[in-house]
């Protein structure tokens, strides 16, 4: 019988699944995930459109049903190191990187980030609060085990300090550690790395990093969860105190010939959401979406965006803005745009928080890992699917893709891409079909 | 009866009903904090001799809900249940214990909006009855 | 009667005769001298029929039985209890003062052996005072009359269709553990229990040491059985409402279905 | 074994603990019988939660387990299989939900909903008090699938199962397959040829030795569960009955006829979207003039839903009408454009830089279209311009949405499977289980749930595919220990409960303690229908058992007095 193993690139909810979906199927999966924990961006949003559904509470117990599986062996804090061969005979090096932590001691207690004294922004709270140089990336991390961030570390960069290791009453801070390189067969590759954002400070004129009450959705997203760095409540940045007056811009940096064509297809309904959310915790809150189309094709989100309109006062404006900037002082946000129409008008508008749905963009790594893998990309950087009759082929035989990596695309359809990798992998196992 | 706040008992089925009982709460339909729920895997399991006790011990009112006929997940389970419940409300009324204190109805897995209609308009005719008299009655 | 054994070609006899100056039942094999034979039975011979079966073996038996206990007979042959080829039934026609003193409706067995058939009594002025009553008043008639229960299981151990060994209501799970009197749920779930087979020959009634009108309860119930499902118990054709499917009946749709 | 109850309240972040009061509900419950631990967690169900449990059952000895916070319906898996690792029976977990059924529906009543909470924790610890361990059965899986639909999604599923070497069995109602794609000739956004796709699809069930396509026919019944379905097909004045592990619906959706709106059925030259595919795919579009109207039939009162293809199917056949006649004068009259993702943004804008107007109306200003001789005249409001308009065309072109076939109900009546209002079928959860039901080995794909694209029906015809190869490659399935057990010492074979049972699991056999029912584990579903209809509690049901349910209702009417104090 051949080569049994698959590996899944990305841990993010579409690699889960389809690693889940192949272990189910009988595949040994290995799940390589180059943070610290597995979760991806759905690990950090507070609720899911449209029925907002707790994020958290539906992805953790599959994060744990990966972790528990007897055949999936997940590799975080590791990247996809080289690939030779072909489908479905893959030689992979996997490089796991160096956390300076003994996995078998760590308890996740938390004593050595009490005494650490390097503090770093958080990755997963989108830099509004501070992280330490040992960390453990959120609370529901998967698997419960710290990292130290090598590039902040006083011991790892200067050699002094040293104050974790000293504290650690598990012996598990390593500060020799090595990066480990795994080498396995492979019959099918997934890519599941899923996306980044793009840096709103590259277009200062929508005012992120301008502005201090400009923030981006996934921030908003953080300051309404309540294991967030507000406990959920709706504060601004400048002065934190409760905004009133929020604004929602759509397609910063989407749809948008300078930057990135593509629609990203979820913000709509993100923005709604987040609107709603916004309106549970300040009833008083007025809410404005400036956007250009409403995309609401999926299941039940028409009614989402009448619910958001109707039931809470949410406000929809077709338009663009032309002009952002501070108010008078350091809080709040006047933001210039058009009304629609003939009559339309010139209007300037303040707001005391400003949240940008910038473009989701393909995973930044996404260049080096098309190249190890000698698979395409298309003009916007995901990963070329060519063939309609296997929506999840790439173009190298039995590397497959799911979910973001290969366009824009929400939970569900990650999902159902993920299980139809499954699918496929077993296609190239039992029939032979590459 | 004003601030009267009836104890209200119900069993769902796991299919249908405590699903559709799911479905509103994702969808925050809000209704009236009386209503305990019992899950059950069927609407045919519930025993009206759990809906006896209940009555006869001071519950004030008693909702069985399952899924719609001809859409029970155990085919014809639903069957019973729409024969049983109601012969047991008609007992309870022989022997002085308002019938409407029992309640079988239908709820599927797709109807939150059906089950908050269900729970907020029986709370409603529970409080209209006043607490159940049986509370009264001392053995 | 002893034609019994050649017409009904049965092996045994079940009957009722004076022994020691009492009513007592009686298992008479062929060539057994009858004795004083009895038609006054002061019990169901259906509950003993259904205690001596056990012992018969492949004995076919003959019961004398009266309308109650044929119809008892029958609910217990729809339970695979009986085995109907085993058991023949001799029709005894109750006097008058014996429907009288049962209120029985329903008097006449199907073939009469013995006696000659009454008209039935009139309606239970009993059951329809108290379906008169308002439900306030209801309910304080029926707590006044449970209370007065000693939670002897006379009404149950007499019962012809009582057929469980262990009876659920001696556990705490439904009646709560207060002694006597057991609570107010005790005859209600009696009651469930019986609405699908009671025959309405008031033994539990006859049993009761604290005079509960228990018959007047099975009978009000019997009526709603009858009303909701068209079920009439010891109709030896009708399978019970509570355990079948719905075929046949119009579905119940989401209104007022209780 | 003296009971020793553990009880973990969750905060579920802020979903739970900012309307139950969660402190206080720790408070009550480290008071009720036989809990000898009580505490609280952010997130129960994170590994840190967790692992709180498994540390606490370890260290208080506990014997039992209380978790509330969500849906037994997601989450008990994921607590049972924590219980089992910290060493005790999964069947010694009871759930208690204070998310949906309390803290969600009662957000303004923050008191009464924490009282609500501690009856229901009160609830669930009477239970865990008496519940008691259990072992799972396993049943053996029948390595076959059944596929109902043969359109796009359908023939994806079957396609990918037999691939896999699964033998499959497709029912399609229809006397051909291919279901919409067979009216259309190419697949947007790219241009893929679909008559292609449908024959490169038909070839693989057309060689395959393990298809079996049974044409103009309907699956008429459907019995058992995941693993062992019995199913007959009917078809052509025959009956057959097939045995399969698993069952995928893909029974698709139709195109709304908008009879009667915007001169539909009754002015020449109005058609739908579809009926422009067929006169595309012949190469009979002459017109010069054309308007699409969008959102016919959809995104209003009565029908609200967006149905997710039709803005693409505009786009796309305007520039097919282009490609033929590039000096076509072509106006889309939309509400919005919902070109999501990379490639239907583009064609997008290829439409735009190609010249096809694009007007937007509003549902208060709805077009108007009349004819005048041969042509036919359009008025609408243009929302962006602020004024009305009038185009005159020679085709009028409706988009309207895709809606579920009538005969929808029946598959769903048959496989006791929900839909929502709109007809389409109703997956196990929104977000994370678009392929599933919630009953076990029947899943879902294409438009049946939603109306979908070319491309998704393929991808999760696929995914459905893979999901049902899961028990099948597993080849058994376990059976959840909620079966009924009979206590032969109690029995008095009555056979209420083997008349009651829907499954005919039960018999009256001999035993040694005389005539008794008899329960077959491998036919009994756990439905407890033959527990209502026993009189003296001889037959129960694992895990609902009437000890159990009875001391809930005590629990209830003990917490009832203690809350209101």
């Amino acid at each position: 019988m051949e080569c049994k193993k698959v590996v899944v690139v990305g841990g993010g909810i579409a690699g889960i699944q389809a690693s889940l979906d192949l272990a189910d199927r009988g595949f040994e999966v290995h799940l390589v995930e180059k943070s610290p924990s597995i979760g991806g961006h759905m690990a950090q949003l507070d609720k899911t459109f449209p029925t907002n559904d707790c994020s958290m509470c539906i992805l953790s117990p599959k994060m744990i049903s990966c972790a528990d599986h007897e055949n999936i062996v997940i590799h975080t804090y590791s990247e996809l190191e080289a690939v030779d061969g072909a489908a479905p005979n893959f030689k992979v090096a996997i490089r796991e990187k160096a956390r300076y932590i003994d996995v078998n001691r760590c308890t996740a207690c938390g004593d050595c980030v009490a005494k650490c004294p390097v503090k770093v922004p958080s990755e997963f709270e989108e830099g509004l609060t501070i992280r330490k140089a040992i960390y453990l990336p959120f609370p529901q991390a998967v698997p419960r085990k710290m990292t130290i961030d090598k590039d902040r570390c006083r011991k790892l960069t200067e050699d002094k300090c040293g104050v974790c290791q000293k504290v650690c009453q598990a012996g598990a801070v390593d500060y020799e550690q090595e990066d480990l390189i795994i080498e396995l067969d492979a019959a099918a590759i997934v890519v599941a790395n899923g996306f980044d954002m793009m840096d709103a400070s590259t277009m200062p004129q929508y005012g992120f990093g301008v502005c201090k009450d400009v923030i981006t959705s996934l921030q908003l997203e953080r300051i309404l969860s309540a294991s967030g760095p507000t406990s959920g409540h709706l504060q601004r940045p400048s002065d934190g105190t409760e905004p009133r007056k929020l604004g929602f811009i759509q397609c910063v940096g989407s749809r948008d010939t300078r930057t990135h064509s593509y629609c990203s297809s979820v913000c709509c309904m993100y923005a709604t959401k987040e609107a709603i959310l916004a309106r549970e915790h300040a009833p008083d809150v007025q809410i404005t979406i400036f956007y250009m189309d409403m995309r609401a094709t999926g299941k039940g989100f028409q009614e989402f965006v009448s619910r958001a309109k109707d039931s809470y006062g949410v406000r929809y404006v077709r338009t663009r803005p032309a002009k952002i900037q501070s108010a008078n002082g350091e809080s709040g946000v006047l933001m210039s745009y058009e009304t629609r129409g003939l009559a339309g008008e010139a209007v300037t508008d303040e707001f005391d928080l400003l949240i940008l749905c910038p473009a989701l963009i393909p995973a930044r790594d996404n260049y080096s890992l098309a190249k190890i893998l000698g698979t395409e990309l298309d003009a916007d950087g995901f990963f070329v699917t060519p063939r309609l009759s296997s929506p999840t082929d790439t173009t190298t035989n039995g590397v497959l893709v799911c979910g973001f990596a290969s366009g824009p695309i929400d939970i569900p359809d990650s999902v159902s891409q993920a299980s139809a990798v499954a699918a496929r992998a077993a296609e190239i196992v039992e029939g032979g079909r590459t | 009866m004003t601030g009267f706040r009836p104890t209200i008992l119900a069993f769902c089925c796991n299919w249908c009903s405590y699903a559709g009982a799911d479905l509103a709460g994702v969808n925050r339909l809000q209704m009236p904090t009386n209503v305990n729920v019992v899950r059950v895997m069927c609407s045919a399991s519930v025993k009206p001799e759990y809906v006896i006790k209940a009555l006869s011990q001071g519950i004030d009112g008693v909702l069985v809900l399952g899924c719609h006929i001809g859409d029970c997940h155990y085919m014809t389970g639903n069957h019973r249940t729409a024969r049983r419940i109601p012969l047991t409300a008609k007992v309870l009324e022989t022997v002085g214990i308002d019938s409407r204190r029992v309640k079988l109805d239908w709820v599927s897995a797709a109807e939150g909006d059906k089950f908050q209609q269900v729970i907020t308009d029986f709370v409603e005719e529970v409080e209209g009855l006043g607490p159940n008299p049986s509370k009264e009655v001392r053995f | 009667m002893r034609l019994a054994f050649e017409e009904m070609k049965a092996d045994r006899l079940l009957a009722a005769r004076t022994e020691h100056g009492n009513v007592a039942p009686v298992l008479l094999a062929k060539g057994d001298e009858p004795g004083e034979m009895r038609t006054d039975v002061p019990y169901q011979m259906a509950n003993i029929l259904l205690r001596v079966v056990p012992y018969l073996g492949s004995d076919r038996v003959a019961v004398v039985a009266r309308r109650c206990d044929e119809k008892a007979i029958a609910e217990m042959t729809k339970r695979g209890l009986l085995d109907p080829e085993k058991v023949s039934l001799i029709g005894l026609a109750c006097d008058a003062e014996q429907v009288g003193a049962c209120r029985c409706s329903d008097p006449c067995p199907s073939t009469v052996h013995i006696g000659e058939c009454v008209k039935a009594a009139p309606a239970d002025n009993m059951v329809e005072d108290l379906l008169a009553k308002s439900m306030p008043e209801r309910l304080k008639f029926w707590t006044a009359q449970f209370r007065k229960c000693n939670k002897c299981f006379g009404c149950t151990s007499n019962c012809p269709v009582c057929f469980c060994d262990e009876c659920l209501l001696e556990e705490k799970t439904f009646t709560p553990e207060k002694g006597i009197p057991p609570g107010f749920a005790f005859h209600l779930i009696r009651s469930i229990h019986l609405a699908d087979k009671c025959v309405e020959c008031g033994e539990c009634e006859r049993a009761c040491p604290a005079d509960i009108p228990l018959l007047a309860l099975r009978k009000m119930i019997n009526r709603d059985v009858k009303e909701m499902f068209g079920f009439v118990a010891g109709d030896s054709e009708m399978t019970s409402p509570l355990l079948t499917t719905l075929d046949g009946e119009p579905m119940e749709g989401d209104d007022d279905v209780c | 074994m003296t009971s020793r109850i553990g009880v973990f309240i969750c905060h579920c972040g802020h979903n739970i603990a900012s309307t139950v009061d969660v402190e206080d509900v720790v408070e009550y419950a480290k008071g009720l019988p036989s809990v000898v631990y009580a505490g609280h967690n952010l997130y129960s169900c994170s590994q840190e939660g967790l692992s709180a449990i498994k540390e606490s059952i370890k260290k208080n000895e506990l014997n039992r387990v209380v978790v509330a916070a969500c849906t037994p319906r997601t989450h008990e898996p994921l607590f049972r299989r924590a219980c089992e690792q910290a060493g005790i029976n999964k069947y010694l977990f009871e759930f208690v939900n204070i998310r949906e059924h309390c803290s969600w529906i009662h957000t303004k009543e923050k008191e009464e909903a924490t009282k609500k909470a501690k009856k229901l924790v009160a609830m669930g610890v009477a239970k865990a008090a008496l519940l008691e361990p259990q072992e799972e059965g396993e049943s053996g899986v029948v390595p076959k699938a059944v596929v109902i639909g043969a359109g796009l999604s359908g023939l994806s599923a079957a396609a990918a199962l037999l691939n896999q070497g699964i033998e499959t069995y497709i029912v399609e109602k229809e006397a051909s397959v291919g279901g919409i794609l067979r009216d259309i000739a190419v697949i947007g956004p790219d241009d893929a040829d679909a008559q292609e796709l449908l024959g490169s699809l038909t070839k693989i069930i057309e060689e395959s030795p393990k298809a079996n396509l049974h044409l103009s026919s309907r699956v008429t019944k459907l019995k058992g569960f995941v693993g062992n379905f019995e199913l007959t097909i009917e078809g052509g004045g025959k009956e057959e009955t097939v045995q399969a592990g698993a069952v995928i619906v893909a029974t698709g959706g139709v195109e709304h006829r908008p009879e009667g709106e915007y001169g539909f059925g009754k002015l020449k030259g109005v058609i739908t979207q579809l009926e422009l595919e067929r006169l595309l795919g012949s190469g009979e579009v002459g017109a010069r003039r054309v308007v699409m109207i969008n959102c016919v039939g959809s995104r209003q009162p009565g029908r609200e839903y967006c149905s997710r293809v039709c803005c693409n199917a505009s786009l796309k056949n305007a520039v097919r009408i282009l490609n033929i006649n590039p000096d076509a004068a072509i106006t889309i009259i939309h509400r919005d454009i919902m070109s999501c993702g990379t490639a239907a943004e583009e064609l997008y804008r290829e439409a735009s830089d190609r010249g096809v107007r694009f007007v937007r109306y509003g549902l208060d200003q709805r077009p108007e279209v009349s004819a005048e001789g041969e042509q036919l005249v359009v008025e609408v409001f243009d929302e962006t311009l602020d004024e009305k308009i009038e185009l005159e065309s020679d085709l009028v072109v409706l988009a309207t949405p895709i809606v579920s076939p009538e005969d929808s109900s029946e598959t769903g009546t048959l496989l006791k499977v929900p839909r929502d209002k709109y007809g389409f079928f109703l997956e196990a959860h929104v977000k994370l289980r678009p392929i599933e039901f919630a009953t076990d080995g029947v899943f879902v794909c294409g438009s049946a749930r939603w109306p979908v694209s070319a491309r998704e029906c393929i991808w999760q015809g696929q995914a459905a595919a893979a999901k049902a190869s899961i028990p099948i490659s597993e080849g058994k399935v376990v059976i959840e220990a909620i079966t009924a057990e009979v206590n032969s010492e109690k029995c008095v074979a009555c056979g209420n409960c083997a008349l009651a049972c829907p499954y005919e699991a039960i018999e009256i056999v001999d035993t040694e303690s005389g005539r008794a029912a008899r329960v077959n584990e491998a036919q009994c579903k756990g439905c407890g229908t033959c527990v209502a209809a026993c009189h003296n509690d001889a037959i129960q049901q694992k895990g609902f058992s009437s000890r159990q349910l009875g001391a809930m209702i005590d629990a209830l009417i003990r917490a009832t007095a203690e809350v209101a104090r």
